[in-house]
């Protein structure tokens, strides 16, 4: 159970996703303009992931094992692009604002290095199957934690006056390296 | 070999038949976004976008086959707008399309002949009048779309940029703020 | 155009509330001065020098005018809030380091005064401590532990011309916090530790008396009404419950909360640094969330993380979380249903 | 008369320099040689002139009828002739030219006849309407008509509040009015609450007015409560002074009325008492003259008095003096045109100089020190309103609620950026509502446009119709002809383009002159008439 925690833990603070590892920052920059939105974006990509992660590990382990690990990225691929289609209708149905809001975005998560890269993580540290299920769910938490507190940042610094050569993403990606600064105070926490 | 095939033969068909029953259980009509691009749209229909009224111009804008920039009366608020909606990044309008002050058209009442033919341009009926009789403009309704100037064979109608009067006057934005040479 | 109201609240200004924090700040630095040796001079007129120097630099590069920007006050605050944290004797290039990314990176690229969403003296000493991590554990030892307290022209050469021939030993010490946390983790008892030079009644030697003045100058701005309470009480007290807790389950690990709340940076925090008004949370309930996450988080990151006072990085990720929390905290407006969503008519 | 009160948060002290004005008695102003009186002083459509320039009028002549539901009328301060009715100077803080009826006095200053009221059995309407026609609209500052707020409508209304806090500083007319007219006011306040059918009737004073207290106490009688309140601006605002007496909050975007209270001025139930009991229309109003002037005090102003009239009457300003204030020192606004009339909204008219009043400082960033939150009696927080009002994001700014903002100034005031908050929520609140207005316009226009395409695809089917009907009698009394179909169809076809280049070589005749208001069709009437007479008129000088 501590350990599950620790995991947790983990991968919300200390290696957070997108402040330490870096991945998955096209959503994290794309889907950060507005509050409500990343908030959205945060709550789909939570359920992609946690699904990914734990469906990857049982196909990892039970359908590819050693002798076909070649077929892990391509394999792992098609069940995020599976769940991202689902997630998306379900979105479309249930939230069609939403749906307008992330754009582009919600198919993207397919292509969400931060996606593909929590399963890959997962074989990479052996992760048992609800080793991976938190893990994938702890990733998530941390992305959407980010992206979510970024969205409220960014929706103040629209207003603020910013010097014209840093308006927008330029001042955007500032904002996101001192974050980044400020989650360095996590080290050393675990491990 | 085989069983390399069989896995992802396996998992794309178990995919796709949870794909297809989801989109049979979350079936949805694609939403109207012609309705709501031409309700950001100002309606004077005046087709300064070259399309020939503000629907067409929104049909045009969903199917992505015109630019957002190019509606002078909605101005760069406008364009802003229909940047949100869409998820694109705002442009300035497009070039010699500088909004215009808001005006009425009216109608020189010595020079008129009743032709009809101002009436018959305009694209909200805001002209009334009959053949050989003096034609008016119903002020309230004139949206300034210009259409009814190039028609006229006597050039009996010019336009009248609206002033503001103590019902409709606007608090300035405050100037309070030190001045910015950036 | 200029409508009402006409009338306005007399010997009001920005100016006035930045006067009134610097000299808040006076009787801390005294003690400083009095408990470290005059180095702070050096390292406070430095950071002054460069932060006057840079914000000038920078008001002109954006085509601002400069004298009701300067005269403003807020650059000098944040300068000595930046003094006041980073140690005193480093080298001078530090000091224009941390002042470059607190005044530059931290407030005029967002857009200067008001608009930035991080505190710059907390942004300029955690670049610092990434940056430098020699140079920023390199304390001035406090007189009667040093073998050698630098006077006012020394301190200058140390911090112009380095250390030299004179050993960096000779004057700087670690931090007793960094202390306590090495040498409980050794397995050291909580007595022996506390018998070293560097504690002294309740907390590090010297720093303390600095914290109670610290304390002393908060409470004069909360006389003042430059401050309300909500913050450095929260603040304070999320620290006290975190660091009892933490003493209560395993004393032998984790020092007592009054050790706590008189080392480092934390007087300085709770009343000068968290209480920013620009990087706080601005509802009265964002304010109690605010700090009690600051202190909350300085806590464990003294306890579990890599770096012995975690002020800075309190400070930030709480700063992060400003917008969120001041989003989902808006007080009731007069005539709306209690409970309704804002925004609602 | 130890009632709870309910203080509201927020709030400020501003001095109140109520000394200057308030120790002399109401002075009446003498008779003037010309008036200008404005149709639009109230809140709503203005008053349709019922004059032309050359007519001669009476005293409390209606010389402006109430047009729509929310109006009220406009009357005549004396006796004499009408000059012009055109647009003049008015106080607004816009400076713009609004439309004035011009008097030039006759010196007789005869009234027409009066007629009291019987209110105590006169049907409710009936006395709604009278006191419509006799032009009252609130005299605090909303102008608010009203005969519309004496209708209690569908919610009952169970307190009637009189709201004599008057928490601006430097004004003093009601506090004079209460104490030279208590028993007037207190009749008002009777009529007020037999239309209403209250029970309860509160008076709300502020406490720095000891005397109109105590003259108020003397005159209500037993059932009406007057209430002291502590001096705390703006206690005198109307959902504030609600809150204050009763501990009620007026839902936003509502009125006191959705709870069962309604609140009036003092000085409205002064002139409703005059305007029931003596029958006299609303000709005149208390108005504070003072600050930098030699004789500061409070007028009998009859509404058209030039300002520089009334300013002349309190000895002229000082010198030295930089200008005048329409309104008190926190709520009101620059007078840029001293021939400006007093209208029934005009409380006070404040001369500034420059040692009370100097030039606010330039305005420094916003440190969001929450100073304006903690003044705010809304709970607003003015300070993110102000960051998305600056930044022109509307939509922002209306979500933190800028529409609950009374515009008090509290914030400005407590300010120490001096930011000038409430001029950005003033811009945002007008950007907003020209936004709302353009919006209204372009739906009428998108329905108008969808209707005129309906209307000419409709003129076409009839068309084709017609012809092919034709064709087909064509087609019956040719006999079979041609008996195949194709060939007639086509027939029918070229018959009817044929027909249609006929149709519109002679013009075609648009159907839209159908169904127009009569308005219209009156100015197009007019339009032709003037266009013939011209038309002569220039045939006469060419020939």
């Amino acid at each position: 159970m501590e350990n599950y925690l620790l995991i947790l833990i983990g991968t919300v603070f200390v290696n957070n996703i997108v402040m330490s590892k870096m991945l998955g920052l096209c959503p994290f920059m794309g889907v950060s303009k507005k509050l409500e939105t990343a908030i959205g974006m945060g709550a789909a990509t939570t359920f992609v992931l946690t699904l990914a992660s734990g469906l990857s590990h049982l196909i990892d382990t039970y359908l590819l094992g050693q002798e076909l690990a070649y077929l892990r990225t391509l394999s792992f691929i098609v069940v995020i692009a599976g769940i991202v289609g689902f997630t998306e209708m379900f979105i479309k149905k249930t939230s069609p604002v939403l749906f307008r809001v992330l754009g582009i975005y919600l198919p993207l998560i397919t292509t969400n290095c931060a996606v593909l890269g929590i399963p890959l993580l997962n074989v990479q540290e052996q992760h048992g199957f609800v080793e991976s299920l938190v893990f994938g769910l702890g990733g998530a938490l941390g992305f959407t934690l980010v992206l979510v507190l970024f969205a409220a940042m960014r929706e103040r610094l629209e207003a603020a006056d910013v010097p014209a050569p840093f308006r927008g993403t330029s001042i955007a990606m500032i904002s996101a390296g001192l974050m980044s600064l400020a989650f360095m105070g996590f080290a050393g926490l675990i491990k | 070999m085989i069983s390399a095939i069989l896995v992802m033969a396996g998992i794309g068909l178990v995919l796709g038949g949870v794909l297809g029953w989801a989109s049979i259980r979350y079936r949805v009509e694609d939403d109207p976004l012609v309705e709501k691009i031409d309700a950001i749209l100002p309606q004077t229909q005046c087709g300064q976008c070259g399309f020939p009224g503000c629907k067409p111009y929104a049909e045009a804008i969903s199917k992505g086959e015109a630019d957002i920039n190019l509606c002078p009366p909605g101005g760069n608020d406008g364009v802003k707008r229909l940047a949100e909606l869409l998820g694109v990044e705002p442009k300035p309008l497009g070039a010699g399309m500088e909004p215009k002050p808001k005006a009425v058209a009216v109608i020189d009442e010595n020079t008129c002949i009743g032709c009809t033919l101002c009436i018959q341009a305009c694209p909200v009926d805001a002209i009334v009048g009959a053949a050989k009789q003096m034609h008016s403009i119903i002020a309230e309704q004139c949206t300034g779309c210009e259409l009814c100037l190039p028609p006229c064979p006597v050039d009996c109608i010019s336009m009248q940029v609206i002033r503001e009067d103590v019902a409709t006057w606007k608090w300035r934005y405050p100037v309070h703020m030190m001045k910015r040479a950036a | 155009m200029n409508g009402s109201p006409f009338a306005l609240l007399g010997h009001n200004s920005v100016t006035a509330v930045m006067a009134k924090v610097m000299a808040a700040l006076i009787p801390g630095i005294i003690a400083h001065a009095w408990f470290f040796g005059p180095g702070i001079w050096v390292s406070l007129l430095l950071c002054m020098l460069f932060a006057v120097g840079l914000e000038c630099l920078l008001l002109l590069l954006r085509g601002l005018p400069l004298k009701p920007f300067l005269s403003d006050g807020s650059a000098l605050v944040t300068a000595a809030l930046l003094a006041l944290a980073l140690p005193t004797l480093a080298p001078w290039w530090l000091y224009l380091m941390a002042t470059l990314f607190a005044v530059g990176v931290a407030k005029h690229l967002y857009g200067g005064l008001g608009q930035n969403l991080f505190n710059p003296a907390m942004v300029g000493y955690a670049a610092m401590i990434i940056g430098f991590p020699v140079y920023m554990t390199q304390w001035a030892a406090p007189i009667g532990v040093a073998h050698f307290t630098p006077s006012l022209a020394e301190a200058f050469d140390l911090v112009f011309a380095g250390s030299g021939a004179i050993s960096v030993d000779a004057y700087t010490s670690a931090t007793p916090l960094d202390a306590w946390k090495t040498q409980a983790r050794q397995g050291m008892a909580e007595a022996d530790i506390l018998a070293q030079p560097i504690f002294g009644w309740a907390g590090a030697r010297g720093q303390e008396m600095v914290a109670l003045m610290y304390l002393l100058g908060g409470l004069l701005l909360l006389a003042n009404r430059v401050i309300t309470w909500h913050i450095p009480v929260t603040f304070l007290a999320a620290m006290a419950l975190t660091a009892g807790l933490l003493h209560l389950a395993n004393p032998a690990q984790h020092a007592p909360p009054l050790f706590h709340l008189l080392s480092g940076g934390a007087m300085l925090c709770a009343f000068f640094i968290a209480t920013d008004p620009v990087t706080a949370a601005s509802t009265p309930l964002g304010k109690l969330i605010y700090a009690a996450l600051a202190g909350f988080l300085l806590m464990i990151i003294r306890a579990f993380g890599a770096y012995p006072d975690g002020v800075a990085f309190a400070i930030l990720l709480a700063n992060i979380c400003v917008p969120f929390i001041d989003a989902y905290t808006q007080p009731r407006v007069f005539g709306h249903k209690r409970g309704g969503k804002r925004g609602q008519a | 008369m130890s009632r709870k009160l309910h203080p509201f948060n927020g709030g400020v002290h501003p001095d109140g320099h109520k000394e200057p004005s308030n120790a002399t008695p109401i002075r009446a102003m003498p008779l003037l040689p010309r008036y200008v009186v404005p149709l639009r002083q109230h809140i709503g459509a203005p008053a349709r002139p019922l004059v032309r320039a050359g007519e001669r009028v009476a005293r409390g002549q209606m010389i402006g009828a109430a047009e729509g539901y929310v109006s009220t009328a406009a009357h005549a301060p004396t006796s004499g002739s009408v000059l012009a009715v055109e647009p003049r100077a008015v106080p607004h803080p816009s400076g713009l030219f609004d439309l004035c009826v011009v008097i030039e006095a006759d010196g007789e200053d005869r009234a027409v006849e009066l007629q009291p009221l019987d209110w105590r059995n006169l049907d409710a309407s009936a006395l709604r309407n009278r006191i419509r026609d006799l032009g009252l609209a609130g005299l605090g500052g909303a102008v608010f008509p009203s005969y519309i707020k004496l209708n209690p409508g569908a919610q009952a209304i169970h307190t009637l509040i009189l709201n004599g806090a008057e928490c601006e500083p430097w004004i003093t007319c009601d506090d004079r009015l209460m104490r030279e007219r208590a028993a007037e006011i207190v009749l008002g306040a009777e009529i007020m609450r037999h239309a209403l059918g209250c029970a309860s009737v509160l008076f709300g004073v502020e406490d720095n007015k000891p005397e109109a207290l105590a003259a108020l106490r003397a005159a209500a009688p037993t059932d009406m409560e007057v209430v002291s309140v502590p001096t705390l601006y703006p206690s005198g605002g109307g959902k504030q002074l609600t809150y204050l007496l009763t501990g009620v909050e007026t839902p936003t975007g509502g009125r006191s009325t959705d709870v069962g209270i309604q609140v009036f001025n003092v000085g409205t139930a002064y002139s409703l008492y005059r305007a029931v009991c003596l029958g006299e229309p609303l000709l005149s109003r208390v108005v504070t003259v003072t600050g930098h002037v030699a004789e500061p005090g409070n007028f009998e102003t009859r509404i058209g008095t030039p300002l520089a009239d009334l300013l002349a009457a309190a000895g002229g300003a000082l010198p030295g003096a930089v200008g005048e204030i329409i309104g008190g020192p926190m709520m009101g606004f620059d007078l840029l045109d001293r021939v400006a009339p007093v209208t029934k909204s005009v409380n006070c008219l404040l001369v500034k100089d420059p040692r009370l009043f100097p030039a606010r400082p330039a305005a420094l960033p916003c440190i969001r020190c929450g100073a304006c939150a903690r003044a705010c009696p809304a709970d607003l927080q003015p300070f993110e309103m102000y960051w998305f009002s600056r930044a022109k994001d509307f939509g922002k700014a209306q979500s933190y609620d800028l529409f609950d903002c009374i515009e008090c100034g509290c914030c400005a005031y407590v300010c120490p950026s001096h930011i000038p908050l409430v001029d950005y929520f003033r811009y945002a609140k007008s950007e907003i509502w020209e936004r709302e207005r353009d919006k209204r316009e372009a739906d009428q226009a998108r329905r108008r446009h969808e209707f005129k395409e309906f209307r000419l695809e409709r003129e076409k089917q009839e068309k084709a119709e017609k012809f092919a009907k034709a064709a087909e009698k064509q087609k019956a009394a040719a006999g079979t002809e041609t008996a195949n179909p194709e060939e007639a169809r086509k027939k029918a076809i070229l018959q009817a383009a044929l027909e249609r280049a006929r149709l519109a070589k002679e013009g075609v005749t648009p159907k839209n002159t159908d169904n127009l208001p009569a308005a219209v069709e009156k100015e197009i009437a007019e339009i032709d008439a003037r266009r013939e007479r011209m038309g002569a008129k220039q045939q006469g000088g060419e020939e």
